[in-house]
C-alpha cells in the first residue's frame, strides 16, 4: 500500500513525554530511540505503568495537551511532533492505527459496531453512504465478524474477542502502514488470545504494513515478533530479535517451587464447609418491572480442612465470586449451609475466622483512610488493640507506611496491606482460621504476583492458614492449591488435585475453556 | 404496572396534601365578601353553605375525586363553572408559550453547550460560563421585569405576541440546561472510546456531535423530562409579569380568592405533567441508549 | 372644563327632546355631551377576568364592570355629580312619608335580543334579587329594617315600590340593580338554577340586556368582546342613537404594570386606575405623554390604620389581650394619629396625587364631607403630651412604657398585595418609632388578613383602604353600626361596647329615616366628629383617582366613583378615525 | 486549567469579602438601614470628585450632597449606634458632616441609604441561605443515607416522599406558613422561620443525591470488607459512606444556598418576604416589579447586581456542581 518513500517507516529519536502533576512533570517516557521497517512486527514488552501506551500515545500525538512531549518521531519521512493537528489527523486512522486496550471502554456504546467502522472511514474517504456501511462490513468480515446481525450489533451485546475484533476493523479498514496493538488480548481469555493475535497478523501481512505489539505477557509474542523491546519505568532496558530477547525474560512465578502434596489427613475435621449451598439473585427489567431470578449458586458442596489450600476455578459468570462471599459470611445462602468447625455459625463469631481478600485488593481499601486507621479499622470494630507496626512487618510493608494514605501505595503494596488487614481480623488464634482470596492476585504484575504467593505460603506455614483460592484460571492454582475444584453455571463440575486436572483429557479441559471463553463479563 | 402505581400513589399525595395545605392556609373564598356593606351574615352563610364551605376535609376531597371520575375536577367558586373548563383554554395557551421556549432554548443549549465543551477554556467558553452565572444568579421574575422594561421603552413590546415572554422563559431555562449539556458532554469527551476515535482521525464536528452526544445523551435526556414536566408550571409567574392568557394568571387569582378547586386544578395538572414528563424521559432514555433497549 | 360640573340640577343632565324619527317611537333618553360619530373599537384592560354574565350573583369587579355595560338599571347615580337620574324609569314620584316610589318606564324600550322591556321584566327582576334561593348579594340591600321591598305593576309602564320603613335616599339603592330579561331568565329562576345562568360558556345569544353593549365573544384567559346594542336606549343631542363605539373589548391583565406597560405600547385605549408612580411614568414617557392623563382629584377610597378594640380570647391570644389596655386608651390612638406624618405619606407613597385624611370621608365626597373636622398638624409634643396623661412614661434610652413599665409594641398587619399599604406602614413605624414604640409590620396575603381581623380577631393594629361604592353615607352602615359586619375594629357586636359607639349607632339609623337631606347631613357630620375624636380608625390618607385614555378619545370624562373611566362609554367615541394600532391578531 | 484556579481563587475571595462585608455591615454603611430621610427621596448615587466646587484639587475625596454643593467625605466618623459581632459601636467607615447625607448608592422612596441597606440586607438574607441549605442538607443526608443503605421499605418511603415533596407547589405551602407565624415575632424571627421552612421543603433533592452516592458507596469492596470484619451499620456509614458524601454536600451547598437567597427575593417579590424594619436582599429588590422604578431610578437595580455577584461567588464549585447537580 505504502511503498512511495524508502527508508525505515518510523524513526523515532530521542522521543520523552511527561504528564504534569502538581508542582511539576512525571516522565513516563525517556529518551526513546528506535527504527521500524516496513513489514516488520515490533514487540514491546513491559509491566503495566512502564510507559508503553504513553509512547504509543505521544507517537501519535494523542496525549493530553498538559503533557510535554519532546523528540522527533518521523513516519515516512513527515515529521510527527508538533506537526498540526489537522495534519495529524489526516495519518490518525489512515496511515497509523492504533488498537487501544480495554474493547469495551474504547467502542462508543451507543453507536451499532458497523457504523462505528464506517465512521472512521468517513474521515478519511470520501465516499457513498452506502459505500461507507459495505466497505466497513468488509472490514468487520476480515476481522472475523462475519455474521449480519453481529455488525448490527452494539457493543455490550458482543463477547470481548468479538469486541476487539471490531476494534481491529477499525484499525485497517483505512488500509494503515503501520498498527499499533496496545495489550490487544489483556481482556481474553488463551484461547481467543491466540485467534486474535493470529487475525491480527494474517490482516497486517495481507496489508504489507508494520505492526507494533504493546503487551506485557511474553508468551504473546514468543510466536509473532520480529523484533522485541523490553521497556521499563519509561527507558528501554533491551532490545533486540524476539528470540533472544524472550529467552531472557521469564516469568518469575515458573521459579517458585512447586510445593509438594501435603499429606491428606481425612480424618481430620472441615475448618470450613458448604453443605447445599444455593443463591439466585433477582433482577428487574428497567422498563417492565419483570423480576427474574438469575441462579448464581447452585448447591455447592465444599470441604477444606486447616492448613490446606482449595482452588475454585471457572470462568466468569460461574458463580465463583458469589460462592466466595457466601463462605465469607457476606451474603446469606437460599439454601443449604456453611459450616465452621462443623457448626453453622452467626456472622459476628464467624468474622474472626474468615476474612476474604477482594477480586481487587486496592478497592477493597478505603482510599481516605491512612494505612494505619485501615489496619485498626478491624480491632477497632472487635474492640482490640495491636500492634500495627508489627502487623506491617509481617506482609514485609515499611513502618513509615502507617502514615500514608493507602490511595498512595502501589498495587502490591495494597494486596500486601489487604493481607495484612484480614489477618488483623483473624483474631481467633486458639482455632484455625479460613482465608479468602478472590481473585485477588490477578490484577498485579507477573513479578509482584510472586511475591505475593511467596508471602502467602509463608503465612500459611506461619499459622496453619487454610485458602480458599478463587481464579479463573489454573496458573497460579498450580503453584498453591491442594485441591481445586471447577465451578461451571453454579455447580462444581470438576474435582482433584491440580496436577490431575492439568492432566485431564484435552477435550475436557477446554471444555472448561471455552465456557470460559463465551463467558460474558459481568 | 409499577410505575402506574407509582404515578397514581404520587397524584394521590400530592392532592392530599394540596388539599390539607390549602385547607390549613387562613382564610376562605368568602371572606372579601364579608367587607362588602351589602351582604348580611346570613347570606353568608348561606352562600358558605352553597360553597359547600362549611364541609369538613375528607368530605371535600371525597366530592373532589367524584368530580375528578366526570372530568370536571371540580366547580369553581368564583367562576361557577367546572374547574376542567376553565383550565384546558388556558392550560393550552400556556403550554404554547412553554412548548415554544422549551424547544428553543433545547435548539440554542445543545450547539452551545456542545461549542463551548469543545473549546473548553477558549473565549467564547469562560464568555457563557460568565453568562450563565450571571443569568443564574437573576430572578426570573427580576428578569421579567427588566426585559419587560427594555421592551415597553425601545417600542417592541407587543402584548399578543410570543417574543417577551418566550425571551424571559429562554434566558432562564437557558443557564441550567448549558451547564448540564457542557458537563455531560465533557464526561463523554474524557471517555477512552472518544480518544479512541480521536486515534481513528475523526475529529471536528463529526466527533463532537456524531460520536459524543449521543453518547452524553443519557444525563440530558433526563433533563429533557424534567423540562416537559415543568410545562405547566414553570412559567406561571412571569405569566402574570407580562400577561400572558395563560394558566398564570388565573392560578394566582385562585390562590389569593382562595378559589379552592380552581388552585387544586393546576396543582394536579402540573403533577400529571410531571409523571408524564418523567415517564417520557425514561421512554426516551430506553429509545435512545441501546444498553437499556437491548438487554444482554 | 369639565362637563360634569356644569351641570347643577338632579335631572339637569337630561333632556326629553323627540327630534329624530326613530327616536319618536320610543322614550329615548337625550344625552348632553359632544355629539360624536360612530364606530371604533375600544380595548379596556381588566384586573382579572370576569367570573360571570349573571348580574345577580356577581361578586366581583371585574364581573360587575362588565356587566354594567350589558345592563341598565332603573335609576342611576351619575358619577360626575354623584346625584341620581333617571335610567330605565322615565321619572319617578315619592310619597310625603318616603315610603312609596312610583316610577314611570320608559316606552318602547328593547333588550339587546330585540325583545321589549315591559313592567313584568321589572317585577320578575325584584322577585329574583329578592329570592333567598338565589343569594343575590344585592338581595340584602332590599331589605330594609328586616323585611323585603315590595314591588307592584300597576300597569304596563308603572311599577310602584313600598318600602316597609322609611328609608333616606331610597332612590340610590336603584343603582347598579340591573333589570333582567323576563323571556330570558324565568325558566331557569323557576327551576331553582338562577344562579348558574349566564356563566362564561353561555352562548352570547342566550344573553340579553338593556345596556349599551351585549355580549359577542369571550376567550377565556384573554379577552371578552362586546358589541353594540342596536336598541340601546340613549340618544345624543342631534338624535342618533348611542353607543358610538363598534365594540368594546375587555382584556385580562393581572398587573398594573402590564397594563401600563400595554397602554405605552398602545395595545390598550383606556386605563381605569393607576398608581401615582406609574402615572408619572405615563406623563413623562414619550408615546404617552399626549395622552389624556387626567387627575380626577381624591376618590371615595380613604386608608386608615386601626387597632384590635373588640373582644380578644386572652386565654389564647394572652398577648393581644394585654395590649389592648393601650388600645383601648382613647389618648393613645389620638397620640398615633398626631404623630403620623400624613404629608409624607401623600409624598412618598402617592407622589403627592393624594389627599390627606382626619375623617373617613374624602374630599372626593364633597356633598357629605364635614369641613369642619379639625386637621391639627403632625406634633411630636403633642402625642407625648396625650400619651403622658394617659399613664405612659419613657425609658432612658427612650422607649415608651406604660403604667405597668410594660414596653409598648405592637404588630401591624397589611396586605401583600398592597405595595402602597406596605410603604404606609414603614412610614407609620418609623413616625411610631420617634413616641419610643416598637412595631413590627407582617404583610399577610389579603384573605389571610381578613381572616384574623373579621374572624379569628388575632391581630394587634391593621392598615386597610375602603371604597365607597356610593357617596351616601348609606352603603356605609356595615362599617359605623357596631353590629356591622365591617365594624372592622370590632365586628358584629351584639350590644355596642362604648357609648361613642352607641351614639353613632343611633346618628347612622336616625340619619338612614330622616328624608330631609340638611338633616342627615347635620346628624352624619355629627358621626365624622364623634370618628375623629375617639379615631377607631385612624384616617391616613386618600389617593388620587388617576386615569389615562387614549388622545382621541371624545367624551373621556373620568369620575372618581366606579367605574372611573366607563361610566359613560355609551358617549365615548373616536374623534378620529380610530388611530391605526399595529396589526395584533390577538393571541391564537 | 490555570484559568480556573484563578477564577476559583476570585471567587472564594469574593466570597470572604462579601461575608466579611456583611458582617460588618454597620461598620462599612454609613447610616442606620431603616432611617429615613424623607426629604431625600429617591436620591441617585452621588459623584466622588477630588476637585471642590472651586476646582481645586483635594486629597480627600468629596461628594456632591442634596444641595448641588461638594462636601467633604470624612472617615472614622460618629453616628448612629449599630451591633457588630456583639460589639456596640457608632463609629462607621466613612460619612460627611450632617446634616447632609453620602448616598453612595443612592437613596431609596423613604429616603434610606442603599449602600447601607445592601450591606445590611446581606445579613438575612445570607443567614438564611445557609440556614435552609444547612437544614435541607441535613434532612437530605439523614434521610438519603437511610434509604440508601438500609433500603426496602425505608427507601421506598423516603423516595416516595421525596417525589412528593419535589411536584408540591411549594408557594403556597410559604403561603400558609406566613400566615401562620405569630405576629409577635421579630421580622428577623420570622426571616428565619421562613427559612427553616424553605430548608425543610427542599430536602428532597439532596436526600435522592445522597441516597445514589450511599447506594454505590455500599457496594464498594471496602465496605464488603468492614462488614467482613463485623462493623456494625453505624460504623460502615460513619466511616464509609457519610464520607462519600462530603464532596457532594459541598457542591450541594455551593448550589442552595444562592438558590434559597433567590428563593427569599422571590418570595419578596409576591410581597410575603421579610418584612420592614428588617432589610434583605428580598425587599431591596422587590421595587424593582415596578415599571416605574426602574424607569426613574435606575439605582434602584444596584443591589440586583449584588445578588448576582454573591451567586457568582457560590458557584466556585460549580465545575464539579454541574457534575453532581445534575437534577435527579
Amino acid at each position: 500500500m505504502s511503498e512511495s518513500t524508502p527508508g525505515p517507516l518510523l524513526h523515532i529519536q530521542s522521543l520523552s513525554a511527561a504528564y504534569r502533576v502538581e508542582g511539576g512533570y512525571l516522565p513516563a517516557v525517556r529518551n526513546w530511540n528506535l527504527l521500524l521497517g516496513r513489514g516488520e512486527v515490533l514487540g514491546l514488552l513491559g509491566e503495566s505503568g512502564c510507559g508503553k501506551t504513553t509512547a504509543a500515545l505521544a507517537l501519535m500525538g494523542l496525549l493530553p495537551a498538559s503533557a510535554q512531549v519532546s523528540g522527533s518521531v518521523r513516519f515516512q519521512g513527515m515529521e510527527l511532533i508538533g506537526a498540526g493537528e489537522a495534519e495529524l489527523e489526516k495519518i490518525r486512522g489512515a496511515q497509523i492505527s492504533f488498537i487501544p486496550q480495554e474493547p469495551l471502554l474504547s467502542l462508543n456504546p451507543v453507536i451499532r459496531v458497523v457504523d462505528q467502522v464506517a465512521e472512521v472511514l468517513r474521515a478519511h474517504r470520501r465516499l457513498s453512504a452506502a459505500e461507507y456501511q459495505d466497505r466497513a462490513r468488509i472490514a468487520l468480515e476480515h476481522a472475523g465478524l462475519k455474521a449480519r446481525d453481529l455488525q448490527q450489533a452494539y457493543p455490550h451485546q458482543l463477547s470481548g474477542g468479538q469486541r476487539q475484533r471490531v476494534l481491529i476493523a477499525q484499525a485497517i479498514v483505512c488500509g494503515p502502514a503501520l498498527v499499533i496493538a496496545d495489550e490487544p488480548t489483556s481482556a481474553l481469555d488463551p484461547v481467543s488470545t491466540r485467534e486474535i493475535v493470529t487475525l491480527l497478523l494474517s490482516l497486517v501481512r495481507g496489508l504489507n504494513a508494520s505492526l507494533v505489539l504493546i503487551t506485557h505477557d511474553p508468551r504473546i509474542l514468543s510466536a509473532t515478533a520480529d523484533r522485541v523491546i523490553v521497556m521499563h519505568d519509561g527507558t528501554i532496558v533491551e532490545a533486540g530479535p524476539a528470540q533472544e530477547v524472550l529467552r531472557s525474560v521469564r516469568s518469575p512465578i515458573r521459579g517458585l517451587p512447586v510445593p509438594a502434596d501435603k499429606p491428606t489427613d481425612a480424618g481430620a475435621a472441615a475448618v470450613l464447609g458448604t453443605r447445599g449451598v444455593t443463591k439466585s439473585y433477582h433482577r428487574r427489567s428497567k422498563l417492565t418491572a419483570r423480576h427474574e431470578e438469575v441462579p448464581a449458586v447452585r448447591g455447592v458442596d465444599l470441604e477444606l480442612q486447616a492448613g490446606r489450600t482449595l482452588a475454585v476455578v471457572g470462568p466468569s459468570g460461574a458463580g465463583k465470586s458469589t460462592l466466595a462471599r457466601l463462605m465469607a459470611g457476606l451474603e446469606k445462602p437460599d439454601a443449604g449451609e456453611i459450616l465452621v468447625d462443623g457448626r453453622e455459625l452467626g456472622s459476628r463469631a464467624l468474622h474472626r475466622r474468615i476474612q476474604m481478600i477482594f477480586q481487587d485488593p486496592g478497592a477493597s481499601l478505603n482510599p481516605r483512610f491512612t494505612v494505619a486507621e485501615a489496619l485498626a479499622e478491624p480491632l477497632a470494630v472487635q474492640g482490640r488493640r495491636s500492634n500495627l507496626a508489627a502487623m506491617l512487618q509481617r506482609v514485609g510493608l515499611p513502618e513509615n507506611a502507617l502514615s500514608r494514605r493507602t490511595s498512595q501505595l502501589s498495587g502490591g503494596q495494597k494486596a500486601r496491606l489487604a493481607v495484612a488487614r484480614a489477618l488483623a481480623a483473624l483474631s481467633d488464634r486458639e482455632s484455625p482460621c479460613v482465608l479468602i482470596l478472590d481473585e485477588s492476585l490477578a490484577s498485579l504484575d507477573l513479578s509482584v504476583k510472586a511475591q505475593m504467593i511467596q508471602l502467602l505460603m509463608d503465612l500459611q506455614r506461619q499459622r496453619s492458614l487454610a485458602y480458599v483460592l478463587i481464579a479463573h484460571d489454573l496458573s497460579v492454582a498450580i503453584h498453591m492449591a491442594d485441591e481445586v475444584a471447577v465451578v461451571s453455571d453454579g455447580r462444581i463440575v470438576e474435582r482433584g488435585s491440580p496436577r490431575e486436572l492439568q492432566s485431564l483429557p484435552h477435550s475436557r479441559f477446554s471444555a472448561l475453556a471455552a465456557a470460559q471463553a463465551l463467558g460474558k463479563d459481568v | 404496572m409499577r410505575r402506574l402505581l407509582q404515578a397514581l400513589f404520587l397524584l394521590a399525595g400530592i392532592s392530599i396534601l394540596s388539599f390539607i395545605l390549602l385547607e390549613l392556609a387562613p382564610g376562605d373564598f368568602l371572606g372579601e365578601a364579608k367587607l362588602n356593606p351589602q351582604l348580611s351574615p346570613a347570606t353568608l352563610a348561606a352562600l358558605r353553605h352553597q360553597y359547600a364551605l362549611d364541609q369538613s376535609l375528607p368530605e371535600k376531597y371525597i366530592h373532589w375525586l367524584g368530580s375528578v371520575a366526570d372530568g370536571s375536577f371540580g366547580i369553581s367558586f368564583a367562576y361557577n363553572l367546572p374547574v376542567s373548563t376553565l383550565l384546558w383554554p388556558r392550560a393550552r395557551a400556556t403550554v404554547r408559550l412553554t412548548l415554544t421556549s422549551l424547544v428553543l432554548s433545547w435548539l440554542i443549549a445543545l450547539p452551545l453547550g456542545v461549542w463551548s465543551a469543545a473549546g473548553r477554556n477558549s473565549w467564547l467558553d469562560r464568555g457563557l460560563s460568565f453568562a450563565t452565572s450571571a443569568l443564574l444568579a437573576l430572578p426570573d421574575l427580576a428578569l421579567a421585569c427588566l426585559l419587560l422594561f427594555v421592551a415597553v421603552r425601545t417600542g417592541w413590546y407587543r402584548s399578543s405576541s410570543l417574543t417577551l415572554p418566550v425571551t424571559v422563559l429562554v434566558l432562564a431555562a437557558l443557564p441550567t440546561l448549558l451547564r448540564h449539556v457542557r458537563s455531560a458532554v465533557l464526561d463523554v469527551a474524557g471517555q477512552p472510546y472518544v480518544r479512541a476515535a480521536r486515534s481513528h482521525g475523526i475529529s471536528g464536528a463529526r466527533l463532537w456531535f456524531r460520536w459524543i452526544l449521543p453518547a452524553a445523551a443519557n444525563p440530558l435526556v433526563s433533563l429533557f423530562g424534567l423540562s416537559l414536566a415543568g410545562l405547566i408550571s414553570s412559567s406561571l409567574l412571569v405569566e402574570t409579569i407580562v400577561g400572558w392568557p395563560g394558566l398564570g394568571p388565573l392560578f394566582l387569582e385562585a390562590i389569593a380568592a382562595r378559589d379552592f378547586y380552581l388552585v387544586i386544578g393546576p396543582v394536579m395538572l402540573s403533577a400529571v405533567f410531571l409523571v408524564i414528563g418523567v415517564l417520557i424521559g425514561d421512554l426516551l432514555l430506553y429509545l435512545l441508549d441501546p444498553r437499556i433497549r437491548i438487554e444482554t | 372644563m369639565w362637563f360634569g360640573r356644569v351641570v347643577k340640577s338632579v335631572l339637569g343632565c337630561t333632556i326629553a327632546i323627540c327630534a329624530h324619527a326613530a327616536v319618536l317611537s320610543s322614550d329615548l333618553l337625550v344625552t348632553t355631551g359632544e355629539a360624536g360619530h360612530y364606530g371604533g373599537s375600544l380595548v379596556v384592560l381588566e384586573r382579572a377576568e370576569p367570573k360571570t354574565l349573571n348580574p345577580v350573583t356577581a361578586l366581583d369587579a371585574p364581573s360587575r364592570d362588565v356587566i354594567r355595560r350589558t345592563t341598565a338599571d332603573l335609576i342611576s347615580i351619575n358619577r360626575r355629580t354623584l346625584q341620581t337620574e333617571p335610567g330605565l324609569a322615565k321619572s319617578w314620584t315619592t310619597s310625603s312619608d318616603g315610603r312609596e316610589y312610583l316610577l314611570e318606564l320608559r316606552r318602547g324600550l328593547r333588550f339587546s335580543d330585540g325583545q321589549p322591556l315591559t313592567a313584568d321584566d321589572v317585577i320578575f327582576t325584584f322577585q329574583a334579587y329578592l329570592d333567598e334561593s338565589v343569594h343575590s348579594p344585592q338581595r340584602d340591600l332590599l331589605i330594609i329594617g328586616g323585611k323585603p321591598v315590595s314591588v307592584e305593576k300597576l300597569d304596563e309602564t308603572h311599577v310602584r315600590f313600598r318600602l316597609p320603613r322609611p328609608y333616606a335616599a331610597a332612590e340610590r339603592i336603584f343603582d347598579s340593580l340591573a333589570i333582567l330579561p323576563r323571556h330570558l331568565l324565568e325558566r331557569p329562576w323557576r327551576e331553582g338554577k338562577l344562579g348558574e345562568a349566564w356563566g362564561l360558556n353561555t352562548p352570547p345569544a342566550e344573553i340579553a340586556g338593556l345596556g349599551p353593549f351585549r355580549l359577542k365573544d369571550y376567550r377565556p384567559g384573554e379577552r371578552m368582546i362586546l358589541e353594540r346594542n342596536p336598541y340601546y336606549w340613549k340618544a345624543d343631542q342631534k338624535g342618533n342613537r348611542l353607543p358610538y363605539l363598534d365594540q368594546i373589548e375587555f382584556r385580562f391583565v393581572p398587573s398594573e404594570d402590564a397594563q401600563v406597560a400595554r397602554f405605552i405600547a398602545g395595545d390598550a385605549d383606556i386605563l381605569n386606575r393607576v398608581g401615582a408612580r406609574n402615572f408619572e411614568l405615563l406623563r413623562t414617557d414619550a408615546h404617552t405623554q399626549e395622552d389624556q392623563l387626567e387627575d380626577v382629584g381624591p376618590g371615595l377610597e380613604y386608608n386608615f390604620l386601626f387597632f384590635n378594640l373588640g373582644p380578644v380570647d386572652a386565654k389564647r391570644f394572652p398577648e393581644i389581650a394585654a395590649r389592648q389596655a393601650w388600645f383601648h386608651e382613647a389618648r393613645f390612638r389620638q397620640a398615633v394619629s398626631a404623630v403620623v406624618d400624613r404629608d409624607s405619606i401623600v409624598r412618598l407613597v402617592y407622589g403627592g396625587r393624594a389627599t390627606p385624611l382626619w375623617g373617613h370621608v374624602t374630599p372626593g365626597n364633597r356633598p357629605w364631607l364635614n369641613a369642619a373636622l379639625p386637621k391639627p398638624a403632625r406634633s411630636v409634643e403633642h402625642a407625648r403630651e396625650l400619651l403622658r396623661q394617659a399613664g405612659f412614661h419613657w425609658d432612658p434610652d427612650g422607649t415608651l412604657l406604660d403604667s405597668n413599665s410594660k414596653p409598648v409594641q405592637f404588630s401591624i398587619v397589611v396586605s401583600s398585595s398592597s405595595p402602597e399599604r406596605a410603604q404606609i406602614a414603614t412610614i407609620i413605624q418609623d413616625d411610631l418609632k420617634q413616641l419610643g414604640i416598637q412595631t413590627q409590620v407582617v404583610s399577610l396575603e389579603f384573605r389571610a388578613l381578613l381572616d384574623r381581623v373579621l374572624n379569628s380577631r388575632q391581630y394587634e393594629a391593621c392598615i386597610l383602604g375602603l371604597v365607597s361604592g356610593d357617596a351616601d353615607p348609606n352603603p356605609e352602615m356595615n362599617v359605623w353600626l357596631s353590629s356591622g359586619g365591617s365594624h372592622l375594629w370590632n365586628p358584629s357586636q351584639n350590644q355596642p361596647m362604648t357609648p361613642w359607639e352607641a351614639e353613632i349607632d343611633r346618628l347612622m339609623r336616625q340619619q338612614m329615616t330622616t328624608l330631609d337631606h340638611a338633616q342627615r347631613k347635620q346628624l352624619y357630620d355629627r358621626v365624622q366628629q364623634i370618628a375623629s375624636e375617639n379615631l377607631p380608625l385612624i384616617c391616613l390618607a386618600s389617593p388620587n383617582i388617576l386615569v389615562a385614555g387614549r388622545k382621541n378619545l371624545g367624551n373621556f370624562q373620568p369620575a372618581v366613583v366606579d367605574h372611573y373611566t366607563l361610566w359613560n362609554v355609551e358617549q365615548l367615541y373616536w374623534r378620529h378615525a380610530p388611530q391605526a394600532r399595529p396589526a395584533q391578531g390577538g393571541v391564537q | 486549567m490555570k484559568h480556573w484556579s484563578v477564577s476559583r481563587r476570585l471567587r472564594i475571595s469574593g466570597l470572604i469579602c462579601l461575608h466579611v462585608a456583611v458582617l460588618a455591615a454597620g461598620f462599612l454603611g454609613p447610616y442606620d438601614p431603616t432611617e429615613q430621610n424623607r426629604a431625600l427621596s429617591l436620591q441617585p448615587p452621588m459623584k466622588i470628585h477630588f476637585a471642590d466646587d472651586r476646582g481645586r484639587l483635594h486629597a480627600r475625596p468629596l461628594v456632591t450632597a442634596a444641595d448641588g454643593r461638594r462636601y467633604p467625605l470624612r472617615f472614622f466618623v460618629a453616628g448612629a449606634r449599630y451591633r457588630c459581632l456583639g460589639l456596640t459601636s457608632r463609629t462607621h467607615l466613612f460619612g460627611i458632616d450632617p446634616p447632609f447625607r453620602v448616598f453612595l448608592l443612592g437613596s431609596d422612596e423613604f429616603g434610606r441609604d442603599q449602600l447601607s441597606r445592601a450591606l445590611w440586607g446581606g445579613q438575612i438574607s445570607l443567614a438564611t441561605g445557609w440556614l435552609a441549605a444547612l437544614l435541607a442538607l441535613g434532612l437530605g443526608l439523614g434521610l438519603g443515607t437511610i434509604a440508601g443503605f438500609f433500603g426496602g421499605w425505608r427507601d421506598m418511603i423516603v423516595m416516595r416522599g421525596a417525589d412528593l415533596f419535589l411536584a408540591l407547589p411549594w408557594l403556597y405551602l410559604l403561603l400558609a406558613v406566613r400566615a401562620f407565624l405569630p405576629l409577635s415575632l421579630s421580622p428577623w424571627t420570622a426571616a428565619l422561620a421562613i427559612a427553616v421552612v424553605i430548608g425543610i421543603i427542599a430536602w428532597a433533592r439532596p436526600a435522592r443525591l445522597v441516597r445514589g452516592v450511599v447506594l454505590s458507596a455500599k457496594e464498594r469492596d471496602y465496605v464488603y470488607a468492614a462488614r467482613g470484619f463485623g462493623a456494625s451499620s453505624w460504623r460502615l456509614i460513619s466511616r464509609h459512606c457519610l464520607p462519600e458524601t462530603y464532596g457532594l454536600m459541598a457542591t450541594q451547598a455551593a448550589l442552595l444556598v444562592p438558590q434559597f437567597i433567590l428563593a427569599e427575593v422571590t418570595l419578596s417579590f409576591v410581597g410575603l418576604g421579610v418584612g420592614d424594619p428588617a432589610v434583605s436582599w428580598g425587599n431591596l429588590l422587590s421595587p424593582i416589579r415596578q415599571l416605574s422604578i426602574i424607569a426613574s431610578a435606575w439605582w434602584m437595580l444596584l443591589p440586583a447586581l449584588v445578588v448576582v455577584f454573591a451567586a457568582w461567588c457560590f458557584s466556585l464549585l460549580d465545575n464539579q456542581g454541574e457534575r453532581n447537580g445534575v437534577v435527579r
